[in-house]
């Protein structure tokens, strides 16, 4: 599916002629990001501007999966859509935006729910994955997929007028997973949707495109990680004075169910199998009631 | 506007121990609404809290700042959304001058002059 | 032309109501933003993520003004234009993009240079300025324009994979000028363009989200400035530790020809008649030759 | 890869002045490009230049550094990029410890130990 591309078509030179000027991108890394196939989960306020900066770049096959469809209230940070595609599929409307701003990237538009059911196949078939989802119990399954298929995650948030990002599993196997980070889901009752707190647009917008230049940065060789090299980048919006604060994270943690080893793991370790199985159960482990569409 | 975290009278802390120094609180991701609104704050070493006079001799740690937050500077009557059974909730991180505490010896490490603790809650939206 | 506006529309409520809830918005800042009126000079890297969350937000009316047409080179960073928009001129593609992501907005889309004619009565018009321009002598215009009409501008810079942003003249007559801080213009040889230096996409992106971001926060009374309140926030997009940092600027310049006091200059202040009559010749001050096309 | 700025042997500064700290420069928007694309490098206190014996009294300033760097750090022959007539050039923005220098002095400024210099070409793109 991602097979290496050995040449650039002679628009494509016309067309990424800014970027094959930089010493960090030139033809070679070009190359690497035609050959590239990243997984977006979720066409919201981080996945609208982290799929047009990446479909920009040149990403070379884009897999977008999204269950909603396009709402009057999602237009105000959502600017990958348009009034002319309410009540459209996110993914087709995310499609038919991707397409016409670079032709040469091939668009996989999936309307359907990332679940358990899907989640490792659709991780294993991408070089790197996004997630721009919404709700922890997604984010949980994301990271379990990406640690179980060996991808490299770029997660982000964002609420109210405040933003949060960092790249895990990164390289796979030795940063630190989602649940090395957050071993413990957080109560129910602390966890705010943008519904419910609000999120103000260019908030939402400065986290997807630094999600966008996260995933370059990693095609390219230049976020590294490693066991201690993980950092989250916090943002808030409001402040009159620093607005962005650069974190040094912990590494793996020992005995962690998704990515430890297996004689460090008191009860199951995260597999292939028990994703996909239901083996766990992911809603239920964030303290909310199933059939919420996990 | 809010209330300050740290009363203007500080004349029941013994002299001994008044001026050993001072450390940065910082709340992000939504933690400030707790804690009157305020981002920052300023809280000299040891804590001013008049509840346990046993740890004076030692240098307070991060655990003895949690307790001082939520037992004395918490606005919001909703303790669970900072501390649930005794430890901060999960969803917060801790970050002891912008590395995550568990680099740092997390409730353990002795707080020191100038330090910043930083009070992250994890958001979840996009 | 930016008369106030007393309520919305009930589809304007569905639209905003995600920022609606925020405390810092709220009603009475969505009237504010909705009674605004920007002026986007450049609709390239910069403008286009500026002009799409700004006109997300629900900025009243925006002026848009540029001479250039779409072209396939810019595709990769100018998220805001389509393929199918190619040889159109940028104001027309912003235009069509805006319209369709917020019909609410008035857009007033001008194919034309910004000069030293045009420039006063343009920012006049205006309640806030982005700059999202390429080149010294522009960027030294609008700020002369800016002091001259008494508007804040907000002003951003991309190159590589750097980027700035700083809020001049906040609030006006308080805060420092774009002469404030760089009363000489950099010597000829060490300016370089995108098109010579090349720049990534999320970089610019990032940049022009901010702008936007930025002008929201003036618009709410968020962005205080004052003499000694002003920052500039410095953007390495390869860094794999700190990216951000907001650094302190210095205040308004004692004798700046734009900003400061009459008695204060040596030689002659910039005044509205000086800019409009060609008494300041930018191109050469910015050691250039004339018919550059200021 | 790149030069280092220090050259690793310090045997030839006076032991009485060799050991007073050090300050972190900092380049900024494509002026890395003219130090061999060091975005950050570590310089001991007095400054490691045999030029001038006479600041040695003296704490350097930032304008000794300037001519510390243009002398000896810079890699690029194009002296004229960073600086003109014996001042930092016109276009490049030097901050103290993140404020403006004007804030602290400009060239007068004099360097403690722990102080970090950044130096930022302006950029015009967009
Ligand atoms: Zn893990
Ligand atoms: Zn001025």
């Amino acid at each position: 599916n991602s097979s290496p591309s050995t040449l650039l078509t002679p628009p494509e030179y016309l067309r990424y002629g800014r970027q094959l000027l930089l010493p960090s991108i030139g033809l070679p890394h070009q190359l690497r990001l035609k050959s590239a196939h990243i997984l977006i989960v979720g066409l919201g306020g981080l996945g609208s501007p982290a799929s047009l900066y990446l479909a920009g770049a040149g990403i070379g096959r884009l897999t977008l999966i999204d269950p909603d469809t396009v709402e009057a209230s999602n237009l105000h940070r959502q600017v990958l859509h348009r009034t002319s595609t309410l009540n459209l599929p996110k993914v087709h409307s995310a499609a038919i935006a991707l397409r016409d701003l670079n032709p040469h990237v091939g668009i996989n538009a999936i309307h359907d729910a990332f679940t358990t059911e899907n989640a490792v196949s659709l991780v294993e078939e991408a070089d790197l994955v996004l997630d721009c989802t919404d709700r922890p119990e997604l984010r949980y399954l994301i990271s379990d997929a990406c640690v179980v298929a060996g991808k490299i995650l770029v997660s982000a948030s964002a609420l109210r007028t405040d933003g949060q990002l960092v790249v895990l599993n990164n390289p796979p196997g030795e940063g630190p997973c989602y649940r090395c980070i957050w071993p413990r889901p957080p109560p129910r009752e602390s966890v705010t949707s943008c519904g419910e707190g609000g999120v103000l647009g260019p908030v939402v917008g400065a986290m997807g495109i630094m999600q966008a230049l996260e995933a370059i940065k990693v095609l390219v060789g230049r976020r590294k990680g490693g066991q201690s090299g993980t950092r989250m980048e916090i943002f808030s919006g409001m402040a009159e004075d620093t607005m962005w604060r650069s974190l040094k994270m912990r590494g793996k943690r020992k005995g962690c169910v998704a990515c430890g080893d297996l004689e460090d793991i008191v009860g199951e370790k995260i597999t292939r199998e028990s994703i996909k199985e239901g083996g766990v159960d992911y809603v239920a482990f964030c303290g909310g009631v199933n059939g919420d569409g996990v | 506007m809010a209330t300050p975290l740290v009363a203007s009278s500080t004349s029941t802390i013994p002299s001994s121990t008044a001026t050993t120094g001072q450390i940065k609180v910082e709340f992000s991701g939504g933690l400030e609404l707790l804690f009157a609104n305020q981002r920052s704050v300023t809280l000299p070493l040891p804590l001013p809290t008049t509840t346990s006079t046993s740890t004076l001799a030692t240098p307070p740690t991060v655990g003895d700042l949690v307790t001082y937050l939520v037992n004395t500077a918490m606005v919001d009557p909703r303790k669970e959304l900072f501390v649930v059974d005794g430890a901060v909730r999960p969803g917060i991180l801790v970050l002891i001058n912008e590395a995550d505490w568990e680099l740092e010896g997390e409730e353990e490490y002795q707080l020191c002059d100038g330090d910043t603790v930083l009070f992250v809650s994890t958001l979840h939206g996009g």
